[in-house]
């Protein structure tokens, strides 16, 4: 036990790649139970060779940092922005209602949460609306001249180049029955934006 | 059988704590022992192997006599153990007895293009031994985890992965509309044409142009010659639709000047 | 996409802190798709970066090394020796089944199961291929024309990450088999035993 002795050259390489190895932060007391076991070295030495690591990344894309149960190294955090693109995350598929609704606002844009409402039969929900405006695939194009000033969504190009279509008419076609429905109940004077 | 200790004593098991190196000579073998050694044979070619191995010889000696003996030594010992025994064991046990019985019959000179009895079986145990070794040769190669071990930095909380949108098929879509329609209540009192999708699409296209202008457009400048007639039909009837359901307003200062749109303004 | 530009110290920070932070060995290809995506930098850029990088650290305790996959960071293998005492566990040993069937997919490939048993002279469990299959080492690649369509399965190239082998090519020469000596113990009648 602690018999070999080393020098601060190789004590400063042991510790680094000790850091970089561990899978969670690496404290004082952790490396000198494992990595440094066999070796002899004092605290201030260790101190020391961590001051030397610290140091020498400042210049560097990761930096040496501590935290409460030891020391670990860290991306830059200004680098964080493009490291980002390194994970994807899959979205949850859409629900029934979320293509419903897209649905509605491709075939009879500009339309109102409201009128898809009325012809849904149900609330639609924020969500629905968020998740499709942050895939760009619908905006808000104006807003209606009704109590309330409800926003008109429409789909968007980008909605367009998804489907790769050269414009809405390349949409499949609504059966004509539908069609008729759909203008039936948005121009039923029974039909009221909700406020 | 000769006793000459092997060149690579390699134990066998560990049996108590105790290495079982060779098998004692007279296939005396604690119960228990066997079951763990025999544990440590991969099937029928290894056992063949092993026991190759431990006269010394050469596999393309392959001594059948004294090997079926042994090897049905120990497949019956194992039988009385009731070990569970792969089928491979006794398949072998067969192949081994049947080259035995054909290297007994006298060599008949005039047909000399008869194969030896055992030359597939040393195929065999010869390219299975050539796989053995090279398993051998696999376990030594520095492999992560164990002999290499790599090197990671973890992100900054701000690095926050990137979303990736689910996909879906333009019939979905169409399959979802048909969903709506088909809950919809209908309402026969009423009958009202319907609109040409482009219709809807230049709507949107109109008040899309006129949000991103921020004040009032020239009428004519909604219309595109290369559109042709049925273009220029749709632009307008989107436009009287669009005042109709007073998204915009028409301005005109005085007569035969410009018509201007304009989002129609709150007030 | 591909606008930006930066200095040749942000490249080499911005790529260093990616390898670092990828949980896998990241290709140049990736790097380009993901972390340089809106960046606009040449191959040949990208290439003196990682040059670069390998050359800084010659001197510290681990080492920029190109796997099958792409690039990684790994600790010197002087080193590996104290770091091994990180971990209690000691790495797993594979059994000589599952290693016999990886050295026939390895060498071999593409191979079927039933080729596997054949020269193996035992059933090979369904669990060995399975967890094979799991660690990502071998996959199917397609299936033999025999009755049956049996899968063919062949060695991926985490397999070879996992090793450090930059190509089935690095891997250790098959034991020489004596072939021509067979055909001679054949023709000899005196190798016969006496009965």
């Amino acid at each position: 036990m602690a018999t070999r002795r080393i020098s601060d050259e190789q004590l400063i390489e042991l510790i680094e790649a000790a850091i970089f190895v561990a899978d969670k932060p690496l404290s004082k007391k952790r490396l000198k139970e494992t990595v440094l076991q066999d070796i002899s070295v004092s605290n201030a030495r260790i101190d020391q060779a961590l001051d030397s690591i610290s140091e020498h990344y400042q210049t560097r894309g990761i930096r040496l940092v501590e935290v409460a149960t030891g020391f670990r190294f860290q991306a830059c955090s200004s680098l964080s922005p493009w490291l980002s693109n390194l994970w994807q995350e899959k979205a949850p598929k859409y629900s029934r209602a979320t293509l419903e609704t897209l649905a509605l606002i491709a075939y009879r844009q500009p339309i109102t949460r409201g009128e898809i409402e009325q012809v849904r039969g149900v609330t639609v929900s924020s969500n629905i609306i968020k998740s499709l405006q942050e895939r760009e695939w619908i905006k808000v194009v104006g807003y209606k001249e009704v109590p309330g000033k409800p926003a008109l969504y429409a789909t968007t190009k980008q909605f367009l180049d998804y489907f790769s279509l050269s414009g809405l008419n390349m949409l499949p076609k609504l059966p004509e029955q539908h069609s008729v429905k759909i203008d039936q109940m948005l121009n039923d004077p029974s039909v009221r934006e909700p406020s | 059988m000769n006793d000459v200790p092997q060149q690579q004593k390699l134990p066998l098991a560990f049996l108590n704590g105790e290495a079982v190196v060779d098998k004692p000579e007279d296939l005396y073998i604690p119960p228990d022992a066997l079951e763990v050694i025999l544990e440590t044979f991969e099937g029928p070619l290894d056992l063949l192997l092993y026991l190759i191995k431990r006269h010394k010889l050469d596999i393309l000696q392959l001594p059948i006599l004294s090997i079926t003996e042994q090897y049905v030594a120990y497949v019956e010992l194992m039988k009385d153990l009731q070990l569970e025994l792969a089928g491979e064991y006794l398949v072998m046990a067969a192949l081994l007895a049947q080259i035995k019985s054909r290297m007994l019959l006298p060599v008949h000179e005039e047909l000399e293009e008869e194969e030896d009895p055992r030359a597939e079986l040393v195929r065999r145990l010869q390219e299975y031994e050539q796989f053995k070794q090279a398993a051998e040769n696999l376990d030594v190669i520095p492999r992560v985890g164990r002999d290499i071990f790599t090197a990671h930095a973890l992100v900054d909380e701000s690095a926050e992965p990137e979303t990736l949108f689910p996909d879906i098929a333009l019939k979905e879509l169409l399959l979802a509309l048909g969903d709506v329609m088909a809950r919809a209540k209908t309402f026969e009192h009423h009958h009202i044409s319907a609109e040409a999708l482009s219709t809807r699409e230049r709507m949107s296209h109109i008040l899309q142009h006129l949000s991103e202008h921020n004040g009032p457009c020239v009428f004519n400048a909604f219309f595109t010659i290369d559109e042709g007639r049925s273009g220029v039909v749709v632009t307008f009837i989107a436009m009287l639709e669009l005042i109709k359901e007073q998204l915009i307003t028409c301005l005109q200062v005085e007569p035969d000047s410009q018509i201007y749109l304009s989002l129609q303004l709150q007030e």
